[in-house]
């Protein structure tokens, strides 16, 4: 931690932003420092991808997957979070069932089926955002690492598996919604989702979560955990010459990445108020990897810095330059690999001789 | 002449059925007249009368009104009430009177309204166009009118068609007629004859035959009659059964062979060079966007544009390519990850650049005339002659870029560069040059994939995204650096989704796929053709 | 079966799912002073037989040399027995219990197979002493690394080894920067890091001065005994140095024994003269 | 031949060369010398245009042939074997070898016979994969690769490393008589004494970054040797 | 502030950029006439634009931006259901005001949006009845994209046919993924499906791009509309013009407008559009004059509450009726559904519709389906005294409600 610049002015950060943001939250909405809560959910949202984004590096940056399909364990996440919302709706549905959601009123299910039930509790989903996508993780990595499966072919494996999930989803036959996902959410824990204090709560959620991911993340790879993972990442049969179970290595940190990941879906799900099979779209998945790379592979800090700095890139670009903001990322991008090959926080670290 | 008698015949028959609308017969003149006010009026009733007046009266204008009408190339002109053909529907364009032949020049496009039809009428054309074409020479035109008759069968024609059977000479046509006889005599037929009948259609993969038949089983009282149309019809299934696989079979190359062709040109860029190139999907946009813009160049030969979009997609998107990978990816080299983010970064600013160019919407491209159409192998199998000429290409732009790579030097320099670019820079290979050239050639190929895919789907911003994907998989399935692995991965992939989605539905045979891709990668990691030896292995 | 035992089964982490279970099950036994046996190893690429019918046994503490022509198999054999390669037919066995061929390369490696390969291959994104902690001997179980800390013992051993490979300027120095024969004598530190009971080294010291390679040399006897050493070199001089008077030398040509025996006998195998070493 | 001087080089913040002062004169067996990591695998790398100089100059044939690309370089007529041989690991042996062709005249491009003659193993192993070659194949090979250019100035980094010793001694003879018979001029790093001792004309002595001794080798005696060469 | 504010919530990016793009430019021209006639309530009118980038939690983020940081006064915006149920909980809390032009599967009734888009009431039963009674189909296809809107819209038909005696055999339903390109086996299914002695039609539901690739394969396989007519609910003028259409002339459509409707309304609209967009080539399409009724709707009926206030003119929107683009009137009904025309169309050589059957008056649009067993009780009327958008006549409850 001691030599971790970055982590810390992120941690102080996020501490800073945790007591700043309700203060400033509450301050009547004409002065100068007022922060509307929109703007809170909106960085509370920034928060849950960058908490996504850490995820990603820590497979990426440090074992070396590229992974194209985190963007799934995400969604899962979401997924879970979002069926504990939609039974909270309880009768204040449009139809009024007092157990059956909307969606599925409208198309004729008869009684809840069997992977709805114990969502209308709240430990259950919390656990379930952690496990669902836990227990994917675990088994698709357990079969992809035991086979050796690396390089550009795992990629595409994530790639595929994380498509398959977005079509299995778009199916309404699935029983999540289809199309239309799940929305329409009124309460959580009993706070209604519409109320700032509800908000400001979510945003520290996030806040914090991210602050402990982020410790946790730091903690792996301090550990000789983390250098063999950086073993793993550079020479991966001389790893396993040396004794080191390289399948247990990556499965254990793709899993806790994968938890991660479901952690962020869920708390990006009451923030946004919709969850959509869109979000297993691979290109989002993508866009995460970019998102790392833009802050600097490898950090952790950066990862949040990239994902920050793209999002409100994206919030900012399409309500000034709605019709050409494509034009601005996409050049951002391309500027960034070739000015910055280090990613936007490579400007602060020293260069490392390599 | 039998063939004229048998027309006669034909046209006979179609008279006595057209009876009771029959006007009074008239001067050539007063029918035509009669029947040009009534197709100027507003209710398509008025213009189905025209239309039966016009075949009734055997006016000699009749085929040429219909083809008009068919291909909306006939208007009335509003101020003088007369009918004229117009084949280019603009001021200053020439209007030709179909009753004199004289010439005019379109003042006001105003002026002159086109006559529209809507299905009934469309089909009462064609039955009539057919009808009328049993009186030709021509063998195939007679076929199709004994084979449009099939499906309505009674007495009257029943009869027509054993006079007509006798005198036909072409064995091809007297098969079909036979059937038809079989058809129309079925329902009526006493014991032996019925069975005959049954034998015949049991013979013929006409969906009318077996809708015969069915309707037969259901309604003879004769159990052995009904066990022998239910035999034969199981014996028709039989046969369908088998034309159905060797269909999805077909539709499974030819699905297989644009994934070939979308992925073909990753092969080069992604697989060779090793730059995950995400905006190999826009570079095959560009070349859709080229056969667009070569339509609208040459808008009156549509069936050489195609052929001229070719070259041109290639070198349009060849030359995006050299620029990308002069202007970006040259400075990544060694950082193959990095390549995505720019990659990702250049194909958002050339969707965003056709989008502003072209606008969000899609473009139409037309699919000329010699490439549409269906090649019938028999009544239940035909193959669409798009997909053929595309199952074609693609094999030929496999073979060609597999000379590329296996018969000429820069083959051997692009992949001496990717294995070891400092060391093939010290023997002397011109590393830029050939990256350069090898990431034109890649992405040419993509450009050429436009030309195909905008043959069969969308022409739009978005159609590089839908490929890109499914890119990346086939590529990757069949083995990185592996051209055949491509080709078969490609192949592979469409046969078993075509296979699949018969049974499981389209969204789910999707999904079966690519779980079957999970599973295949965990059975070798390393794609269907993998690089083998110590070197590959690490 | 009982509900009970169907719960122990499921409880017991070791066997739910095979790759949790700790590795080196069997035990090591050298009773019959035999380290390693490799009984008609054949393998062969794409048609080309690599190694024929081979058959090796190192004794415990042996140091052995190998030498044979290039091609002659030397590395493809320590490729099989360190897991890389599968044989096509024949056995080895690590001890009396062991079988190589049942386990994979993390497996070998922690029953005490160490290699050095033949081209330097060390971590290169590490520094020279991360490097040498990640070799350090130590159970290699996930959760085992993640608490794992030097101990003052680990430490000073750690000392001792750069100071041995002489990198001792160079603790912090990323291994990817280093020189190829840096790159060589870290691959051997890591090696004594290891302390596998059974050390492969190939080739090493392609890229070494002459005085370097009389260290190398001392350092691998002093290794024997404790140790058992399989040297695969084509510098005479260092092989003659090591063979001492009564060492065991292996002759190997195309995969298979050619002769074998002290270093006198095999230096004069008319033979071996011919395919090998020259006039 | 080859004139080097004052050359200086860093990696990164560090300064790896210092100064160095080398000439290869035309026709004879330059051997560059030294212990590990002082720097002459750099300095051929500088001398081949792998690493960017910070100041001196590299002339061959009175050329600056610090203006000159890297690919131009075997055009001008150097040879390189690398250490660690950087065979191309998919290609086959015999696409090893053509790799160099296209530097050549048209009509002259063609793997010369004499490099089998030199390397039967080559022959006999054509086609098979670069990479799946032992260590000493693939040493063989990329003697054989940096001959298909037809230099005049050979340069190769310890090229008898993990090669048998009756193929060390004929990698030996063949230095000879390419130097002596076809007048190639050849710098050659090599570790091993009795070797270099057996093919070079002259020495260099690197230390540190520096050039610290040069002459014919003849002179180079015990006491040079245990400054410089030993540990 | 001396303007007030419209919001436009289009996507300029991403899948849906294809069919939105069009409407933002629709309301830029709409907002543009209006401040000619001297804007509203003497101020002039500013458009908001901004781009959710076809991303739906990207709607909400942005509508909410909309409405609470630029303060418009109403937003014009979305084009799939799901965008719409992204923005309706923002809509809601935020008590805005959402104009929503598309054709939808129904089932919803908020108070906060007006829905200017045909229910499938005003779309796909007089298609199927069109079908049935002028061209004698006896047998069905229906193909649809799977999400909401088909699968709905499907169900509804399929109670319709059956309770109209066609039989199960006769039915055939199918459901593609969203960009579905390879049509061949789909196509080739219709086509054996259709060649068992029925006269056979197609319904489809098929979204977006999906369209294109099967229209080709309709071409390639030689289906024409004589044979197997297909009538389509989502490919209007715009979906056309990327089609080559000389192989599907006769294939149908159902709308509440075509562009070759001849009227005076529709003519000047026309003309004002290929004056704005610079462009004579361009189309209109349904979509477009449902903003354009919205729009129209939302002026009058600010000028009749003399406020921008959302709740003002919420209450004043209903009943508000002002001219269509087909010669007639469009009504705000109380369940905040509008009274439209319906209109059967084929597809002409050039890309236009020719209308072949219109209802003979407006169909008024139906929130909550007849035909669906959980919404045949609810009904919806946002006046007082009930002003609840689900209530359910049975058990006399008004569910579902956000404010
Ligand atoms: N994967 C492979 N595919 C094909 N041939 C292979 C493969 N691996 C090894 N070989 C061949 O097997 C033979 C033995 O190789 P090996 O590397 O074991 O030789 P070696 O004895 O170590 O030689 P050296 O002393 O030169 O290192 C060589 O001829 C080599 O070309
Ligand atoms: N890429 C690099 N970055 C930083 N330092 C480097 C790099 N490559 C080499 N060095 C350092 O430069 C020095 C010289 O290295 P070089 O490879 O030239 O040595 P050498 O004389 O060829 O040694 P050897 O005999 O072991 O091959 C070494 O100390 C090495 O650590
Ligand atoms: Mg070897
Ligand atoms: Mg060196």
């Amino acid at each position: 931690m001691k030599d971790d610049r970055g982590g810390q002015i992120l941690l102080a950060l996020l501490a800073l932003s945790i007591v700043l943001v309700p203060i400033l939250n509450s301050l009547p909405p004409d002065s100068a420092l007022y922060l509307p809560t929109y703007t809170v959910t909106l960085i509370g949202k920034y928060l849950t991808l960058a908490l996504l984004a850490v995820a990603v590096d820590l497979v990426w940056g440090y074992l070396g997957i590229l992974t194209l399909g985190h963007g799934a364990f995400f969604a899962l996440g979401g997924y879970a979070m979002g069926m504990y919302l939609m039974r909270q709706i309880g009768d204040r549905g449009v139809y009024g069932n007092p157990e059956l959601p909307d969606f599925m009123v409208f198309l004729n299910w008869q009684e809840l089926p069997w992977f709805w039930q114990g969502f209308d509790q709240f430990w259950f989903a919390a656990i379930m955002v952690m496990l669902a996508p836990g227990v994917l993780a675990f088994v698709f990595g357990a079969l992809a690492f035991r086979s050796r499966v690396s390089g550009v072919y795992l990629s595409i494996i994530t790639q595929a598996l994380t498509f398959a999930l977005m079509l299995a989803f778009y199916r309404n036959e699935m029983g999540f919604g289809g199309n239309n996902g799940l929305t329409d959410f009124k309460d959580l824990l009993g706070f209604s989702l519409q109320s700032d204090s509800t908000r400001i709560g979510l945003f520290i959620a996030s806040a914090l979560a991210l602050a402990f991911a982020y410790l946790l993340c730091r903690y792996l790879m301090q550990s000789r955990l983390g250098r063999v993972c950086v073993a793993v990442r550079d020479a991966e049969s001389r790893a396993r010459f040396m004794g080191y179970r390289v399948e247990n290595v990556k499965l254990w940190i793709f899993t806790i990445s994968a938890m991660i990941a479901g952690v962020a879906g869920a708390l990006y799900v009451p923030q946004v108020g919709i969850i959509n099979p869109n979000e297993f779209s691979p290109l989002n998945s993508i866009e995460v990897v970019v998102w790392v790379a833009v802050g600097g592979r490898a950090t952790l800090y950066g990862a949040v810095v990239g994902a920050l700095v793209i999002n409100y890139a994206k919030s900012y670009f399409t309500a000034e330059l709605p019709d050409i903001w494509l034009f601005a990322l996409g050049g951002l991008f391309v500027l960034v690999t070739l000015l910055l090959p280090r990613g936007i926080t490579g400007l602060l670290r020293p260069k490392e001789a390599v | 002449m039998t063939v004229r008698t048998f027309g006669a015949l034909c046209l006979l028959s179609l008279l006595l059925l057209l009876a009771p609308l029959r006007a009074m017969a008239a001067s050539e003149e007063e029918v035509y007249s009669q029947a040009a006010e009534l197709l100027m009026s507003r209710g398509f009733d008025e213009k189905g009368q025209a239309i039966q007046l016009l075949a009734e009266n055997d006016h000699p204008q009749t085929p040429q009104i219909l083809t008009l009408l068919m291909d909306s190339r006939l208007y009335y002109n509003k101020d003088d009430d007369r009918l004229y053909q117009i084949d280019d529907y603009d001021r200053g364009k020439p209007a030709i009177s179909i009753a004199s032949g004289d010439q005019i020049v379109i003042e006001k496009k105003r002026d002159f309204k086109k006559i529209t039809l809507n299905n009934q009428l469309r089909s009462q054309v064609r039955q009539i166009q057919a009808e009328l074409g049993l009186k030709a020479a021509d063998l195939s035109r007679r076929l199709a009118a004994v084979r449009a008759m099939l499906g309505s069968m009674d007495s009257e024609t029943l009869s027509l068609m054993r006079k007509a059977y006798a005198e036909e000479q072409s064995a091809a046509v007297r098969d079909v007629m036979q059937i038809a006889i079989a058809i129309g005599e079925l329902p009526g037929a006493d014991e032996a004859r019925a069975r005959d009948a049954i034998d015949t259609l049991a013979g013929s993969l006409e969906p009318d035959a077996r809708n015969a038949l069915s309707q037969y089983a259901a309604a003879t009282d004769s159990k052995s009659l009904k066990s022998a149309a239910e035999k034969a019809l199981a014996d028709i299934e039989q046969r369908a059964s088998f034309y159905g696989g060797i269909e999805t079979l077909y539709f499974g190359l030819s699905l297989g062979s644009v994934l070939v062709l979308a992925g073909i040109g990753l092969a080069i860029t992604f697989g060779v060079m090793g730059v995950i190139n995400m905006a190999h999907g826009e570079l095959i946009m560009l070349g859709a966007y080229t056969t667009y813009v070569i339509q609208q160049l040459m808008p009156n030969h549509i069936g050489i544009s195609i052929i001229v979009a070719i070259p041109c997609a290639f070198l349009v998107s060849a030359l995006v390519g050299i620029a990308i990978e002069r202007g970006v990816i040259r400075f990544l080299y060694g950082r193959p990850l990095e390549t995505l983010l720019a990659t990702f970064g250049i194909s958002l600013v050339l969707q965003q650049a056709v989008r502003t160019i072209f606008s969000p919407l899609n473009r139409s491209v037309e699919t000329p005339e010699w490439m549409s159409g269906l090649i019938e192998i028999n009544p239940v199998l035909s193959l669409t002659t798009s997909r053929l000429y595309i199952i074609v290409f693609c094999l030929m732009v496999f073979f060609a870029l597999l000379l590329v790579l296996k018969r000429t030097s820069l083959g051997l320099q692009v992949r001496a560069v990717s294995q070891n670019r400092a060391m093939a820079r010290a023997m002397g290979v011109r590393s830029e040059w050939v990256d350069a050239l090898t990431f034109g050639l890649g992405s040419g190929v993509a450009g050429v994939a436009g030309v195909a895919l905008s043959q069969l789907t969308n022409v739009g911003p978005n159609l590089g995204q839908s490929y890109i994907i499914d890119s990346f998989m086939v590529v990757v399935f069949g083995g990185v650096g592996n051209l055949w692995g491509t080709l078969v991965a490609g192949l592979s992939l469409g046969v078993a989704n075509k296979v699949l989605e018969p049974w499981a539905g389209a969204v789910l045979a999707k999904i079966l796929v690519l779980v079957f891709i999970i599973l295949f990668i965990q059975k070798r990691p390393r794609g269907l053709f993998p690089q083998r030896g110590r070197a590959a292995e690490g | 079966m009982s509900l009970q035992s169907t719960m122990a089964e499921v409880l017991d982490r070791d066997h739910v799912f095979s790759f949790m279970a700790p590795q080196s099950a069997a035990n090591l036994n050298v009773e019959k002073n035999v380290l390693l046996y490799l009984e008609g190893i054949s393998v062969s690429f794409d048609g080309f037989k690599a190694i024929n019918d081979l058959n090796l046994y190192i004794n415990d503490g042996e140091l052995r040399c190998i030498i044979g022509p290039n091609g002659a198999g030397k590395t493809t054999m320590m490729d099989i027995i360190t897991g890389k390669t599968r044989p096509d037919s024949g056995a080895a066995w690590f001890g009396q219990t062991i079988n190589l061929l049942d386990m994979d390369e993390p497996a070998i490696a922690q029953a005490g197979i160490g290699r050095k390969f033949q081209k330097p291959t060390v971590f290169e994104y590490l520094t020279v002493f991360e490097n040498l902690e990640l070799a350090m001997a130590g159970d290699r179980a996930v959760l085992r690394i993640l608490g794992a800390r030097i101990s003052g013992e680990q430490r000073d051993r750690l000392d001792e080894v750069i100071d041995l490979i002489g990198l001792k300027e160079l603790p912090q120095m990323r291994a990817g920067s280093l020189s190829h024969g840096q790159k060589q004598w870290l691959e051997i530190g890591m090696l004594l890091m290891q302390q596998p009971r059974l050390l492969l080294v190939d080739e090493p010291v392609a890229g070494m001065t002459h005085q370097e390679m009389d260290r190398t040399a001392e350092l691998l006897t002093s290794l024997a005994g404790k140790h058992s050493v399989v040297v695969v070199e084509h510098d005479m001089d260092f092989v003659r140095s090591l063979a001492g008077k009564d060492r065991t030398v292996t002759v190997l040509h195309q995969g298979s024994v050619l002769a074998e025996g002290r270093m006198e006998q095999v230096q004069n195998n008319r033979k071996v003269v011919e395919v090998y070493l020259g006039e | 031949m080859l004139e080097i001087q004052g050359l200086n080089q860093y990696y990164g913040q560090s300064h790896t060369l210092w100064d160095v002062e080398l000439s290869v004169p035309a026709g004879e067996c330059t051997v560059l010398m030294g212990r590990n990591g002082v720097g002459k695998t750099t300095l051929l790398q500088c001398i081949m245009g792998h690493h960017s100089v910070k100041s001196g100059s590299v002339q061959f044939k009175g050329e600056d042939l610090l203006k000159k690309s890297v690919e131009q370089r075997p055009r001008v007529g150097i040879g390189y074997v690398p250490q660690g041989r950087q065979i191309f690991p998919l290609l086959t042996v015999e696409e090893n070898l053509q790799i160099g062709l296209p530097v050549l005249p048209r009509g002259k491009r063609r793997i010369p016979d004499f490099i089998f003659d030199l390397f039967p193993v080559l022959a006999e192993m054509m086609k098979r994969r670069g990479g799946d070659l032992s260590g000493g194949q693939q040493q063989q090979l990329a003697i054989g690769r940096a001959l298909v250019v037809d230099p005049q100035l050979l340069i190769l980094d310890e090229p008898t490393e993990g090669i048998q010793p009756n193929v060390v001694q004929e990698i030996g003879d063949i230095i000879r008589r390419l130097n002596r018979e076809m007048d190639l001029t050849v710098l050659l790093v090599e570790q091993k004494l009795p070797f270099a001792r057996k093919v070079g004309d002259r020495f260099c002595i690197l230390d540190r970054g520096r050039a610290v001794a040069k002459g014919a080798m003849a002179e180079l005696d015990d006491q040079l040797v245990k400054e410089y060469l030993t540990v | 502030a001396d303007t007030i504010k419209v919001g436009v919530l289009h996507s300029l990016s991403g899948t849906m950029a294809i069919s939105e793009t069009t409407l933002k430019d629709t309301m830029l021209m709409l907002i543009d006439e209006q401040n000619k006639k001297g804007g509203l309530l003497g101020k002039q009118l500013e458009a908001v634009v901004v781009d959710p980038a076809s991303n739906w939690p990207l709607f909400a983020e942005k509508a909410r931006e909309l409405i609470e940081k630029d303060k418009v006064s109403a937003v014009f915006g979305c084009w799939t259901s799901v965008s719409r149920k992204s923005v309706l909980p923002v809509f809601e809390e935020l008590n805005s005001i959402l104009f929503y032009p598309v054709q939808y599967e129904g089932e919803e009734s908020s108070k906060n949006v007006f829905y200017t888009g045909a229910a499938p009431n005003q779309q796909a039963i007089p298609a199927v009845d069109y079908l049935k009674e002028e061209l004698g189909v006896e047998r069905w296809v229906l193909a649809g994209t799977d999400y909401v809107y088909p699968r709905t819209t499907n169900k509804i038909l399929e109670a319709y046919l059956k309770s109209m005696g066609v039989a199960e055999e006769d039915i055939m339903i199918n459901y593609t993924p969203f960009g579905h390109s390879d049509w061949q086996s789909i196509v080739s299914d219709i086509k054996k499906f259709g060649a068992e002695g029925k006269k056979t039609a197609v319904v489809s539901t098929i979204n977006g791009d999906a369209n294109v690739p099967f229209y080709k394969e309709l071409g390639a396989q030689g289906v024409t509309a004589d044979d197997i007519p297909v009538v389509a609910f989502s490919v209007g003028e715009e979906e056309l013009a990327g089609i080559d259409t000389a192989p599907l002339v006769g294939h149908l459509a159902a709308w509440n407008y075509f562009m070759s409707v001849d009227s005076e309304q529709n003519d000047e609209f026309i003309e004002s559009w290929h004056e704005f967009i610079k462009n004579e080539e361009r189309v209109t399409n349904d979509p477009m004059e449902a903003h354009y009724i919205g729009f129209n709707m939302w002026v009058e009926a600010v000028k009749k509450a003399g406020t921008t206030d959302p709740t003002a003119v919420q209450d004043a929107l209903i009943g508000v009726a002002v001219p269509n683009l087909t010669g007639g009137y469009a009504t705000m009904m109380p369940n905040h559904h509008i009274a439209k025309p319906v209109l059967i169309g084929e597809i002409q050589d050039d890309g236009q519709f020719a209308v072949v059957s219109s209802t003979p008056g407006t169909v008024v649009g139906d929130a909550w389906s007849d035909y669906l067993e959980g919404s045949k009780d609810i009904v919806s009327d946002w006046r007082a005294p009930l002003s609840c958008g689900n209530y359910n006549v049975k058990t006399g409850k008004c569910s579902g409600q956000n404010f």
